[in-house]
Parts: C-alpha cells; sequence; structure tokens
C-alpha cells in the first residue's frame, strides 16, 4: 500500500488569508511518490491558492511543509524549482515577448563558458515539443504569436522538462483537445512510473477518473477528504465538492427532437468572409434562437471565425449581412451595438480589466454601449452586481472586490456575466467553460439552451467535444482554418463530427 | 465595544489611500508649526488674506492644475511630458495678443487672448492625443517631440524677450483676489470640480480606468479608447493652458523660455505621490491634488527655512525618499515585523481601493 | 564707430590670405579672395531676455559687417556647444566665436580648432585655459566685477548706519557662473562692514516667477528686510510685485538692487522701484564682429577686452531709458 | 535568413542612413567620415548612459538619475584628483564602484519596497545633483597629465580621421552589452522581467536580484559615462549633463525600445542616440536657424523621423498573426 511509504510532499494545517477572505481554513495534503493525485472543489474552493502556498509564491499563515521527509519553508517560486518542485500555474504564465524556445529553457539555458548557445536551445526546444507535445512550431517565434492553447502546451513542455521531483499542473487540461489532453496523460504515466509525484487540477470528472490514483477534496477553503480514486463513485465526489446531496448531476442534453432544423431565415449571413493568414474565406448563418457550434483542432481557426464576427479583426474578403439590414463590422463596438456580444478565451488579456470591481467589470460592456455620460446609476450597478453574482454563482459574492483577485473560474463568471447584461442577439462564446467547475459548467449550458429558447442566438466554441454536441443545434466543423462541413439534424453524432475533423 | 470600533476606524482610515500623502502633508506643516510659529498666521492686508498657506495654494495653483490633467494621462497608462512647453505657449499666447491690443486693460480683449491661449493649448493637446492613439507612438515620445518644439514655439511667440503687460484686468487671474482668497483658489476649485465631476458622476472615469488597465479588452468590451485617450490628452493640454495663464498672469508677464519649466517633473511626481500608479488604470484626483500641495509646501519650507540653495536638492531627495517609503507598505511592514514577510514577492500589495 | 566696409578690409592683408588659404580653401582661386568671410558662432540659448538681446546684436552686426554667419544655439548644454564648434571646424569656417556656458572643459576641442588653424573668440565669458594661445581674445563682462559694484554700492549708502542692516539675496541658476561670481563679488565688498548682513539667500533660478515666489516667502519668515540684491533683473522685477503685494513699497521699504539693466529693469528703475542697476552689456556684435576682423587682418589683438559697463541709480536710468537699445 | 524581429532596427539604420545622406546633399563638408566620428565622439557619454538606461527600460522600469550621476562622478572625480591629488587609478575604480552602489541602492529600494521605479530614481536625481552642490558650487578643471593625455589623444583612423579614446570605451562597452543582453542568463532575465514580471516570478527566474542588477548596471553606465564625460570635459560641475536622462530616454525609444519593457535592442539604442546627433549636426551645417527655430526644427524632424519610422515598421505588427 502507498499510505506505508512516506510522502514526498505533506502539507499540514495550511492556512492562509488574504484582506476580506480566507482562502484556506487548514488544509492537509499528501503526495506521493509515484501517483497522480487530483485535487477538485469548485471555482474558489482555494486549489490555486494552495499550490501557490506551496511553491512559496504566498506565504502561509499557519502549517508546516514536507518534503521528502525532511520539514521545508520555501520562500519563493524559484527556491521551490530548486527544490524539486515544478509548476504549471492556472494562467499560462510565461512571457509572451520571448521566444517559444526561451520559455521553455529560461533559467535553465543550455550554456558555455555562460555564453547562451541559442542554436542548441532551439534545437532542444523543437525536439521536445515535437516529441513530447506532438507540436510542431517555429520555436524562435515569439510566443505571443501563438494561440493560449499552444501557450499551454508549451508552459506544460517547460514544467516537464524541468526534471524534478515534484510535478504540479494547475488546469492544464483547460484549452487542450482530447488529443492533446491524450497525449499528456501517456507523457504523465510515463513520469509517473518514473516515481514522479505529480498534483493534478482539473474539472473535468473523466479525466480525473482517467488519470488519478487519489483525489484529496477541499470545499470553501476547507479540507474535506483524502481519497482512493477508485474507491469514490463520481457521484460521492461531486456531492462531496459542492457539500449538497446531489441526485442526477448528469446534464440532460438537448432531445434531438428539439432540434429544430435552422430553416428560418439567417439572422447574420457571412459570405466568403477571410483574412489572409488568418481564417480561409468561409460562409456562416446563423438565424434567431440557433446555437451553432464551431469544432476543429486546436489552430484550426475557431476563434478566428468568431473574432470576425465580432469585427475585432478585419475581415479583407467577403461580406457579413444582417437581417435587420446593413453590412460589415467596423469594430468590436459596431458589433455591440448590432446585438453581438463575444466571450474571449483568453480571459486574461482580452477578457477581465484586472484592476477594476466585479460590478465595474460586469457592467462595463453595457455603460460603453450607453457612452460615457448615461450613466448607470450607482444604486443600480449594485442590483445587477448583487443579481449576476447570485446567478452565476460568483464567489466570494462581494460586488467591491477586485477582480483579479478572484479565482479563475470566477473570473469567466464575470466576464460572462459581462455579456449577458448586453441582452444579445448573437453570444459568441469561445471556450466559456473554460476552468469552470462542474456544477457551474452545467449551469452554463443549461443557461446556453434557455437563451436560445427566449430567442437569442449563441456560437459556441469549445475544445470539449461533447459540450458542443450537447448544446448546439448544427456544427461548422473546421480544419487547417477552413470549415470544412457542416453538420445538423440526425447526423451530429460524435462519429461524424470526429471524421470531419480529421479529415475522412 | 467602544473599543474595537474604535480600532477598527483607525484600521479603515489607514488603508484609505489618501492616508499616507496626508500623514506626510500634515507632518511638513507640522515641522513649519514648530519652527515658525506664526507659519499659519493669516492677516487681512488691503482686502485679501495674507500668509504663507494663501501663498502655498496660490503658487500651488498652475502645478495643482496641470497635475490634475497629468493624473488622467497616467491612468490611461500614459505620460505628457508636453506640459511645461504648452505653459509656456498658454502664457506667451495670451501676453502676445493683449500687448498687441491697444488698451490692455480692456475686458474684451483679455477675454479673447485667454479664448485664444485656451484653445491654442486644446489643440496641442490634441496633437499629442493623435500621435499616441491615432499613430500609434509611444507617449513618452509622442509628446517629448511637443516638449521639444514646444517651448521654440513660445519663444517664437515672445520674439525671445519677456513679453511685459501692464493689464490688471489680466492680473486679477493669477494674483487678483475674490472674497479675500486668491483667484486662483477658484480657478483649481472649479477644475478639480469638474474633473471629479466628470469622471466619478459620468462613466468616464471607469472608461479611462478600463482602458489604462487593458486596452485590448476594453476595445472589445465596446469601449472607444482612441477617443478616450484623445480626450483626455487634450484636457491635459487644457490643465496644463489654464496653469499657463495663472503663471503668466501672476507676473504679469510671459517668459517663453522659463515658464513652467520642469513643471512636467513636478507634476508627474504629484500624481504618483497621490497613489496613481505609472503603470495606467486607478487614478486619484485627491491624492494628486494632496501631492501637489506636498511639493509646494515643501518649496516654502525650504525657502522659510532657508535652507541654502547648495544643500536645497539633497533636502528634496530626502523628503521624497521618504514620503514613497511611508507610502509603502513593504516598508512599514518592514519596520513592523523586522521584514518577515519580505521573501514573497508574489504578494502584491493590498489594493488601495476605496 | 564699426559700421564700416568690413568685407574689403579683410580680404586684402596678406596674413588674412595665407589664413584663408590654410583653413578655408585649398584651391586659392582668384573669386576666392572676395569670398565672403564665414564666422560660427556658438550661443549658450536663448535663456533670458538679455541673451535674446545679446543674438541679437551679434546677428545684425555680422550682416551689417557682410559676414556669413553660422549661428548655433546649445540649449543651455556645453556638449552642445562643444558639438556645434566641431561642426564648424568641419564646415572650415574662418573664425569661430562662442559665449562658453562655463569656464572649464574646453581645452580640446580648442586645441582641435587650433590644429585646424581657425582662430577662437570668446564672447560674455571666459574659459580658465592655462594655454591662452587657444582663442584669441575675450570680450565680455567680469560677473565678480559686477557683484563688487553691486556691494559697493551697498557700502556706501549705509556706511554710517547704527542699525543692522537686513539683506536677503536672490540668486541665480545654483551653480552657474554668474551667479557664483555675483554672489562672491558683493560678499566680497559688505564684508567691510559687519552691520551689513546676509539674512536669506535663495535661487530664484533667474526668473520672475521663482522670484516672486522666493521673495513672498523672505517677507513671511524676515520681520524687517532692508535691503534686496538680486543677481539680474527679472528676479528683482518678480520681487518686486511681491513686495507690493505685502504693502510695502519697493524702492522705500525694501532697497533693491539688481544686475543686468535691461528695458524692463530701467523702467523699473526709473520708477523708483529699483533703487541701483549695475548693467551687463549685452550688446557685444559690434565688438566681436570688430575682433574677427582684427583677427583676421593678423593684427595684434588684447586678450582681454573688457565691455563698457555703466551703473544706474533711479535718476540715470530715467535719463538714459529713452536711449536704450535693449 | 532575413530575421523579421530586427526589421525596426534596419529601419532606424535605414532612416539615420537616410537623414545623413540628405545632410550630405544640403551642405558641403557634410559627407565625410569624421562627420560620422564626431557623431560617435560627442555622444559617446551619452551612448553609455543610453546603453544601461536600454536594460532599465527593457526591464520594464526607468532611471532619471543618470545625468546626475554623471555630474556627481565628474566632480568627485574632479575634486579627488585636482584637490586631494589622488591618481587617476585609484579616482576611476571609486567612482565607478560608487555609481554601481548608488545604482543597486535604487534598485534595492523599489524592489524590497514596491515603490515605483519613477519616483525613487527622481529622488536620486535630486540626490546625486545636490550632492554636486555640496561637495563644491563651481567648477573645477582638472588638469591632470593622465585624463588630458586621455583627452587629448586622437586614434588615427585610415583616411586621416580620428576618434577619441572615449569613443574606443564607449564601442567596448556596447559591444559587451550586445553580449550581455543576448547570451548570458542576466539579460535574458531582464526581457522576461519586463515583459511579464509576475509570470517570469512564477516560472522561477530570480526576478529581485536581476531587477537591483539592472539598476546597479545602469548605476555603472552612468558612472563610467561620467568618467567619459570627464575625459571629454577636463573639469568636474554640478551643472554636468542637466536635462541627459531625457536623451538618453529619447534614444532608447528612438531607437525601437519599447518604454512599457520587454522589447529592445541595444543596436537600436546606439542608433537611436546617433540620430539625434545627426539631427543636431544637421541644424548647426545649417547655421541659419534663431534659437528658438532650432527647438522647432529638432522637434519636426524627431517627428519626421518617428512617425517614418512608424509608417515603415508598422508592417511587423500586422504581419503578426
Ligand atoms: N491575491 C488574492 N487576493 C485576495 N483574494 C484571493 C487572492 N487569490 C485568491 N483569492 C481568493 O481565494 C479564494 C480561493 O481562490 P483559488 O484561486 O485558490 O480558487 P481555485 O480553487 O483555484 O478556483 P478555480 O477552480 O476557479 O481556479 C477565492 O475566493 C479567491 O477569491
Ligand atoms: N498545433 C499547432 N501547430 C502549429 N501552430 C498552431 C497549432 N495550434 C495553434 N497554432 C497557432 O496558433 C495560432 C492561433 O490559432 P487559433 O486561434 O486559430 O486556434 P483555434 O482554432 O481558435 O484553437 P483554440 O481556440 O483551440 O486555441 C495560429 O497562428 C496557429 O499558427
Ligand atoms: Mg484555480
Ligand atoms: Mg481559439
Amino acid at each position: 500500500m502507498t499510505n506505508d511509504r512516506t510522502p514526498m510532499l505533506q502539507m499540514k494545517g495550511i492556512r492562509k488569508s488574504f484582506p476580506g477572505v480566507r482562502a484556506l481554513k487548514g488544509v492537509d495534503f499528501r503526495l506521493f511518490p509515484g501517483e497522480v493525485h487530483a485535487l477538485m472543489g469548485e471555482n474558489g474552493a482555494g486549489k490555486s491558492t494552495l499550490i501557490k502556498a506551496l511553491t512559496g509564491v504566498y506565504s502561509v499563515d499557519e502549517g508546516t511543509v514536507h518534503l521528502d521527509g525532511s520539514p521545508i519553508r520555501i520562500h519563493s517560486p524559484q527556491e521551490s524549482q530548486a527544490a524539486g518542485i515544478s509548476t504549471v500555474y492556472q494562467e499560462v504564465n510565461l512571457c509572451p515577448n520571448l521566444t517559444v524556445a526561451e520559455n521553455i529553457f529560461i533559467g535553465r539555458e543550455p550554456r558555455k563558458l555562460g555564453r547562451i548557445r541559442w542554436k542548441e536551445m532551439n534545437r532542444a526546444a523543437s525536439a521536445l515539443l515535437a516529441d513530447r507535445m506532438q507540436l510542431h512550431i517555429d520555436v524562435t517565434r515569439n510566443l505571443e504569436s501563438y494561440s493560449v492553447a499552444v501557450q499551454q502546451l508549451v508552459a506544460i513542455a517547460r514544467a516537464l522538462s524541468i526534471s524534478a521531483k515534484v510535478l504540479i499542473l494547475d488546469e492544464p487540461t483547460s484549452s487542450l483537445d482530447r488529443n492533446e489532453v491524450q497525449q499528456l496523460f501517456a507523457i504523465m504515466r510515463k513520469l509517473k512510473n518514473e516515481g514522479l509525484a505529480i498534483l493534478f487540477v482539473t474539472h473535468f470528472l473523466d479525466q480525473v477518473y482517467e488519470i488519478s490514483d487519489r483525489i484529496t477534496i477541499l470545499r470553501n477553503g476547507e479540507f474535506v477528504g483524502e481519497y482512493m480514486a477508485a474507491e469514490l463513485p463520481r457521484i460521492e465526489l461531486v456531492s462531496r465538492m459542492i457539500g449538497k446531496e446531489l441526485h442526477a448531476f448528469e446534464e440532460k442534453a438537448r432531445a434531438s427532437s428539439d432540434r429544430k432544423a435552422a430553416s428560418d431565415a439567417p439572422w447574420i449571413e457571412a459570405a466568403g468572409l477571410g483574412r489572409k493568414g488568418a481564417i480561409e474565406p468561409f460562409d456562416l448563418s446563423i438565424s434567431e434562437g440557433e446555437v451553432v457550434g464551431l469544432a476543429g483542432l486546436l489552430g484550426s481557426g475557431r476563434t478566428e471565425v468568431a473574432r470576425l464576427l465580432f469585427g475585432a479583426d478585419k475581415a479583407d474578403e467577403g461580406k457579413l449581412t444582417f437581417a435587420a439590414g446593413g453590412d460589415g463590422l467596423r469594430s468590436p463596438r459596431h458589433a455591440i451595438s448590432r446585438g453581438i456580444a463575444f466571450c474571449s478565451e483568453n480571459r486574461k488579456t482580452e477578457g477581465i480589466i484586472d484592476e477594476l470591481t466585479v460590478r465595474e467589470n460586469i457592467v462595463l460592456a453595457l455603460q460603453a454601449s450607453r457612452g460615457w455620460f448615461r450613466t448607470i446609476s450607482r444604486k443600480k450597478q449594485d442590483e445587477i452586481a448583487d443579481e449576476y453574482i447570485k446567478a452565476l454563482n460568483i464567489n466570494p459574492p462581494n460586488p467591491e472586490h477586485l477582480v483579479k483577485n478572484l479565482s479563475g473560474g470566477n473570473q469567466q463568471k464575470v466576464i460572462l456575466a459581462r455579456w449577458l447584461l448586453t441582452q444579445p442577439k448573437l453570444l459568441i462564446l469561445d471556450e466559456p467553460t473554460r476552468g469552470i467547475d462542474i456544477g457551474a459548467k452545467a449551469d452554463i449550458q443549461k443557461l446556453v439552451l434557455s437563451l436560445s429558447e427566449q430567442g437569442m442566438s449563441v456560437l459556441f466554441i469549445s475544445s470539449e467535444l461533447e459540450e458542443v454536441l450537447r448544446v448546439c443545434e448544427r456544427i461548422a466543423v473546421l480544419r487547417d482554418r477552413r470549415i470544412v462541413k457542416e453538420i445538423a439534424g440526425e447526423d451530429m453524432n460524435s462519429h461524424n463530427v470526429m471524421q470531419a475533423i480529421a479529415g475522412g | 465595544m467602544n473599543q474595537t470600533n474604535r480600532t477598527n476606524l483607525m484600521n479603515r482610515m489607514r488603508k484609505h489611500h489618501l492616508f499616507w500623502p496626508l500623514a506626510v502633508l500634515g507632518a511638513l506643516l507640522l515641522f513649519n508649526l514648530i519652527y515658525s510659529p506664526d507659519f499659519f498666521s493669516v492677516k487681512m492686508r488691503g482686502g485679501h488674506l495674507y500668509g504663507n498657506v494663501i501663498d502655498i495654494l496660490n503658487f500651488g495653483a498652475p502645478l495643482i492644475l496641470v497635475a490634475i490633467g497629468m493624473t488622467l494621462v497616467i491612468a490611461t497608462k500614459g505620460i505628457d511630458l508636453s506640459v511645461g512647453s504648452i505653459v509656456a505657449i498658454a502664457g506667451a499666447m495670451a501676453c502676445l495678443t493683449i500687448s498687441k491690443g491697444g488698451d490692455q486693460n480692456s475686458l474684451g480683449l483679455v477675454l479673447i487672448a485667454v479664448g485664444l491661449a485656451l484653445a491654442l493649448s486644446v489643440v496641442l493637446g490634441l496633437w499629442n492625443g493623435l500621435l499616441v492613439s491615432g499613430a500609434g507612438i509611444q507617449p513618452i515620445i509622442a509628446t517629448l517631440i511637443l516638449m521639444v518644439a514646444g517651448r521654440g514655439i513660445a519663444q517664437l511667440i515672445t520674439d525671445g524677450q519677456i513679453i511685459t503687460l501692464s493689464s490688471p484686468k489680466y492680473e486679477f487671474i493669477g494674483a487678483g483676489s475674490l472674497a479675500t482668497l486668491p483667484f486662483s483658489i477658484f480657478v483649481v476649485v472649479a477644475v478639480f470640480a469638474i474633473a471629479a465631476l466628470v469622471t466619478r458622476k459620468t462613466a468616464l472615469g471607469m472608461f479611462i480606468e478600463s482602458v489604462g488597465c487593458n486596452p485590448e479588452a476594453s476595445r472589445l468590451a465596446g469601449i472607444r479608447s482612441k477617443y478616450i485617450v484623445i480626450a483626455v490628452y487634450m484636457f491635459c493640454g487644457l490643465c496644463a493652458g489654464i496653469a499657463g495663464l495663472l503663471l503668466s498672469s501672476n507676473i504679469s508677464s510671459a517668459d517663453g523660455n522659463n515658464a513652467g519649466l520642469w513643471y512636467e517633473l513636478d507634476a508627474i511626481l504629484a500624481v504618483v505621490i497621490g497613489g496613481t500608479s505609472l503603470n495606467g488604470g486607478r487614478f486619484y484626483l485627491t491624492g494628486t491634488l494632496v501631492g501637489a500641495l506636498i511639493i509646494q509646501t515643501l518649496s516654502t519650507t525650504i525657502y522659510t527655512v532657508g535652507i541654502p540653495p547648495e544643500v536645497t536638492l539633497v533636502v528634496k531627495a530626502f523628503v521624497v525618499l521618504a514620503v514613497c517609503l511611508i507610502q509603502s507598505e513593504a516598508f512599514r511592514k518592514a519596520l513592523a515585523y523586522r521584514w518577515k514577510t519580505r521573501r514573497y514577492p508574489g504578494e502584491k500589495e493590498v489594493a488601495r481601493h476605496v | 564707430g564699426n559700421n564700416n566696409n568690413n568685407g574689403g578690409n579683410a580680404s586684402p592683408s596678406p596674413s588674412a590670405e595665407v589664413k584663408a588659404s590654410e583653413s578655408a580653401s585649398p584651391s586659392a582661386s582668384p573669386a576666392a579672395a572676395d569670398k565672403q568671410v564665414v564666422l560660427g558662432f556658438a550661443q549658450v540659448g536663448a535663456e533670458s531676455g538679455w541673451r535674446s538681446a545679446n543674438t541679437k546684436s551679434i546677428q545684425e552686426s555680422a550682416a551689417a559687417a557682410g559676414f556669413d554667419l553660422k549661428f548655433s544655439d546649445a540649449q543651455q548644454k556645453q556638449e552642445n556647444q562643444i558639438k556645434a564648434i566641431r561642426s564648424y571646424i568641419q564646415q572650415k569656417v574662418d573664425v569661430i566665436a562662442f559665449s562658453p556656458v562655463v569656464e572649464s572643459g574646453w581645452d580640446t576641442v580648442l586645441k582641435e580648432a587650433k590644429d585646424a588653424g581657425i582662430p577662437v573668440i570668446l564672447t560674455d565669458r571666459a574659459v580658465d585655459s592655462k594655454d591662452t594661445t587657444l582663442y584669441k581674445t575675450f570680450i565680455g563682462s567680469d560677473f565678480v566685477e559686477e557683484g563688487r559694484k553691486a556691494g559697493q554700492w551697498v557700502l556706501d549708502q549705509y556706511k554710517d548706519t547704527q542699525d543692522d542692516i537686513n539683506i536677503v539675496e536672490l540668486q541665480g541658476t545654483t551653480g552657474s557662473a554668474p551667479a557664483n561670481d555675483r554672489k562672491a563679488g558683493f560678499a566680497d565688498v559688505i564684508k567691510a562692514n559687519p552691520k551689513l548682513k546676509v539674512i536669506a539667500s535663495q535661487t530664484g533660478e533667474f526668473t520672475r516667477a521663482k522670484g516672486k515666489e522666493v521673495m513672498q516667502a523672505f517677507l513671511k519668515a524676515n520681520k524687517d528686510i532692508d535691503v534686496l540684491y538680486a543677481h539680474n533683473d527679472d528676479m528683482a522685477l518678480g520681487a518686486i510685485q511681491a513686495i507690493e503685494a505685502a504693502g510695502l513699497v519697493p524702492g522705500k521699504d525694501i532697497i533693491i538692487i539688481s544686475v543686468d539693466a535691461v528695458k524692463d529693469g530701467m523702467t523699473a528703475a526709473s520708477e523708483g522701484k529699483i533703487n541701483f542697476i549695475v548693467e551687463c552689456n549685452p550688446l557685444l556684435g559690434p565688438q566681436l564682429m570688430e575682433a574677427v576682423n582684427d583677427v583676421l587682418a593678423g593684427k595684434e589683438i588684447p586678450q582681454r577686452v573688457v565691455t563698457k559697463e555703466g551703473t544706474f541709480t533711479s535718476e540715470q536710468a530715467k535719463e538714459a531709458l529713452p536711449s536704450r537699445q535693449y | 535568413m532575413f530575421d523579421r524581429k530586427l526589421l525596426p532596427i534596419w529601419v532606424t539604420i535605414g532612416l539615420f542612413a537616410l537623414m545623413f545622406a540628405a545632410g550630405s546633399f544640403r551642405y558641403t563638408g557634410f559627407f565625410s567620415m569624421q562627420v560620422v566620428l564626431n557623431l560617435l565622439i560627442d555622444n559617446a557619454f551619452l551612448i553609455l548612459t543610453a546603453v544601461g538606461m536600454t536594460f532599465v527600460i527593457v526591464s520594464g522600469g526607468i532611471d532619471l538619475s543618470v545625468g546626475s550621476v554623471i555630474a556627481f562622478t565628474t566632480m568627485v572625480s574632479a575634486t579627488l584628483i585636482q584637490q586631494e591629488g589622488w591618481p587617476p587609478a585609484v579616482v576611476i575604480p571609486l567612482v565607478l564602484a560608487i555609481g554601481t552602489v548608488f545604482g543597486w541602492t535604487m534598485g534595492a529600494i523599489i524592489h524590497y519596497f514596491k515603490i515605483q521605479p519613477f519616483i525613487v530614481t527622481l529622488a536620486g536625481m535630486f540626490l546625486a545633483r545636490g550632492l554636486c552642490y555640496v561637495i563644491n558650487i563651481d567648477t573645477i578643471t582638472i588638469d591632470n597629465a593622465f585624463y588630458t593625455k586621455v583627452a587629448q589623444t586622437k586614434v588615427g583612423l585610415p583616411g586621416g580621421s580620428f576618434v577619441s579614446i572615449n569613443v574606443l570605451i564607449a564601442l567596448l562597452v556596447v559591444a559587451i552589452a550586445i553580449y550581455l543582453a543576448h547570451y548570458t542568463r542576466f539579460g535574458r532575465n531582464v526581457y522576461a522581467i519586463g515583459g511579464n514580471e509576475q509570470s517570469a516570478l512564477l516560472m522561477g527566474l530570480p526576478v529581485g536580484r536581476t531587477k537591483i542588477g539592472v539598476y546597479a548596471l545602469s548605476g555603472f553606465c552612468s558612472a563610467l559615462s561620467g568618467v567619459v564625460y570627464t575625459f571629454y570635459m577636463l573639469s568636474g560641475y554640478g551643472l554636468h549633463a542637466v536635462g541627459t536622462e531625457l536623451d538618453a530616454i529619447a534614444g532608447v525609444v528612438i531607437g525601437g525600445t519599447l518604454l512599457t519593457g520587454g522589447v529592445g535592442y541595444i543596436a537600436g539604442t546606439v542608433f537611436g542616440v546617433l540620430i539625434q546627433g545627426v539631427i543636431q549636426t544637421i541644424i548647426s551645417f545649417e547655421g541659419t536657424l534663431s534659437s528658438w527655430w532650432t527647438k522647432i526644427v529638432i522637434g519636426l524632424l524627431l517627428f519626421l523621423f518617428i512617425v517614418l519610422q512608424r509608417m515603415l515598421g508598422a508592417r511587423r505588427s500586422s504581419a503578426k498573426t
């Protein structure tokens, strides 16, 4: 039994408070060599905080940490790395202005007499990405020129390439597609067999059961329990996480009979819309109340489609027409005035305004559409904020909290609230469930369905095919920056979609 | 019960972003009071109040104005180095117009001069805004252009000479008094009130902070970042222009080369002391006000105490350093707990938002 | 009287011929003989009305003398002046003249000019080079002397005083040569009478605004000020406004002395607001052009040409004012 | 292969050449090797400061104290050599050490107390210049044999042109700095911190050490620049190098470095400084501008240059996918 061995890492009675928030209230955690240990909990439960307390980003108020049997006190990520803890943090924490290769090797560059050997480094980086992640990209380009998903892969590659005793992965899979996840798991299994201790955070239950040996559950900053994965049924896990008995948690799929054919006149119609170097010209139309999904591999161009439909990028060919009359989009602002909303996949750089409060972040888009002079009164703002905090279960439920201090999933909800508030006719959701816990994910899916029933059109992009299948009435499949197929009605099943993605 | 309430109040006060700047200002004034007990004495002289405190407000007025404009620019992640030059140009323009007129003291002429000067300042601000926002040039270099050329323009206007006026009406703006107080104080109060109202009672303040914090996310949220940036630079130009009028009318003359020299540095300093970060985002107009008053009080103190000019700068250096050390949470903690937590750089200081 | 036709004077002189062929055009064609004389002038800047008058005088008299004037403005930076001089050497001008920002630090570039065979004339301020062959002559005023003149007047005014005389001083820009020297000259003279006390001294940066601001503070911090000594007219003019605002009469309640004698200063003096002005003449142009001609003609000229400068009391100012050019 | 990332530098260099060519067409005597070399001779000290400043700006900070540190260095050197009679072999290392420690201290305050660099280095600027006046309010001329020798040595180049020793020092430092920026861990860490400090921290980079190091480096460069300035001026003076910080920052930014940090090249900085030099040279060759027109024309040329640079370099940002 693993229990008899000394844990690689042991944390006891960890407490950590931020001004106004008690994020960890005495958490215990053990990690053994040669195991994958899942840390579970709702958004804001304290998972990321526990990890940051461990790696010296935050100081702990109370509690002890033992590494390899001896007590340690880590004061900075640098020390934690030196102590053999390699970490992928939740938000991609790399330097966008450096090349991909540097991002992988910075701090550990191959050197000769103090001189960095660039050629060797680039070669090693290329090899590493190709071998481990099946990612064939130009490693001498700056990281910022790649999508979030690629950045995530690079961050993982960096962590993997650090030979360490402990590997921590905080939601590494949130923006990866199925293939990438499988590759990652293969690597994790290999490392596990080599005796590495792996801490893994995710909101995907399937993934938890697929890869992990042991599960620790946190709720509201409190330690709930530690379980062997094999001995903890799913339903049990979920109810422990949310602290309530739960029956049929599995979401109801949209009954196939619900699916109306997209026969209505399209509300928005793109004809030959394209942008050089980003997406080939495509045709796409969305009717009122319709939920259209975009499926495809990483980098297949889904985000680009969304950005063109929102006017975030300018199309250099083709036409965009609206049923209500008029065509083309000059700017995001123009799109918003036409009733389009866009929830970006990249919440850190394109979503939240991190110095502002939750309330301000929520009302921002609505206020922007009203102009600076027609203000929403403070009272009204408070009401709105409270309403959405409640509706989306944003935690902590304090509208005056700075958004940057929210947990990742809660930030995502804030952005969602911002767009729902504008009551758009077309809501573009690019990876809206990224980093969202299982309960909230189901809520969001339900929300999408109910919105569409009220007549809102939705363009739904997600790397989780099941999710796309569940909420959408029609799916456009992209491959190599081109829409290759539209699937609707009876044909809509995972097999057909996969085949289209693969190019069958 | 009462006890805890009071400590709570103390804590809340200490968390307020104005606490430390105000504390510093208080300390400076207290020092003056101890040094010369009649520092605060205000006498009535010839129908207006006369005293050190009044002087601080009067001479500090131009700096406060420039700093108000600068605050908004800095909130958009920008910086405006050209304010000093705009100060000089506005003063030169007004004085030239008046000196060219027949009757220097005619109200119409003075109004025209003031209007012309302010219009010119706004245009210069627009130029800065267009370079920054339209052409996408880095603010520091975009405004450097006008900083260099602007002084030339000011001297071109004055022909390199100092234009001296004898226009009591114009002099009133910077040296006259209304209801026993210097008129410049009313100008400052008006501009400050307008700036505060427009930014805090409408959504403009939020837009400015949002653009300064994350321009791309703001654009995607539908904010017209470009117009906001341009408007802010125009406002900053206007503030500098008003400051230029105050300065030149205070001495009844326009000095193209020296008016507003190094004002940009003092203004930025005032903004930073007031708690606004040069990285953009949250801004604090009241903080700026206090910051500017600290700077002006410091100069007055230096003159009053009789610090020799050779060591003035050293004194200034230490005061500036002291001000920012005191404001630094990390420093206070270090004093309190002997640096217990110094090595957790991930912990950013608590937001000083109220 | 140097408005004579200098263009004709310069070239016929044999030594000038030699110089010209050394420095200017190696191919001494006949046309080169009546080539315009090129004078490179590196000005400090345009920091004050005084300086602008100085520039204007030089530009006008160069035009009158028929010289081709290459003018550059260093914006108060010595390194810019050095750059300008280097570029004059590069352009092979006939004579270089400049007003040094500071006295020190000119040896290297002056040697380069000497090596290139270009004569150098200093105006306004001297350089402290040990090697006096680096420049031909220095035309300008003596700041220490100006300070002394101011001090002497105070000394004379208060020679029988029984009470302490409280003097406040408005200094120029900290560290600048005129500020240092005017302060030193003044202090040197008034120490003869121990009753004369400088009770406060602060920089007013040569500007009206600062002069007014500092004087305001002086008036509040010091109860009875008898004399104000300002290092230039502008600061004195600012201070006058402060004194008036305090309800005192400038020139009566507080005796005012200043340096420069620019137009505004002279006007104030004629109104009795300034009691004594020491002149510092900016109109060096004619003298400079004369010197240029002499140098090109190979004439011996004195190493030091002191400009003719006077002093003005209020009455003298009133008389002189109508005929002043600046 | 043409590296796309270097496009801004090539644009800058191209525009420099263009300006030089324009000057050569317009003014006789402009087109000569010595004019180019004079740019180096006269701007050697500025290049040194700007190199240090580049590191600071790339790291996301700013250093306003550089001009004052130059003045302070000249003052200390002049006092020690001229009035105390110390040998240069002692004085030069000493002032370099002083500058480094000065920068280090500012860096430490910035890092440990989380105070904005602008304000700390502004205090540093006041302090260094104030200390000059405290030491001596007058200018001190240096006539030490070593200093005059260094100052007046002309290193001849083929074709009769020459450079000064200062130029050699500056070029050497530039070479070292390029190496430091691109081939050492310290250099790469500086870029990483400028790109995203929080990320750099989480990636386990020595953020504190690097940040403090950057300011120490800038202090060192300024002190070295001060030494070079002392050779150049042969004097110590409290009013030396007033406003140099702005010239240096302008040079850095014109050279293509982003003030927000993370992006920049030393070579670009060198040309940024030289472009300011060319503008000045053009103006003194023109020789007919009044003082105020001088400023206006400098502003206009700067504007022209920046707009051209922006237009030509803009393609790079749109080429980004
Ligand atoms: N720097 C901070 N300042 C203040 N509060 C914070 C800070 N960081 C985290 N918190 C708070 O601590 C709590 C725990 O957050 P944490 O990021 O650990 O959640 P999480 O479990 O990782 O959630 P998610 O699944 O959404 O990522 C949250 O309530 C959050 O608001
Ligand atoms: N596997 C890959 N190999 C090479 N380049 C990739 C890959 N994946 C993404 N990229 C790069 O990422 C950039 C952005 O991709 P894009 O945003 O279109 O992806 P997407 O279809 O939205 O996928 P996702 O949203 O899942 O990241 C492109 O420039 C592309 O070159
Ligand atoms: Mg988290
Ligand atoms: Mg995408």
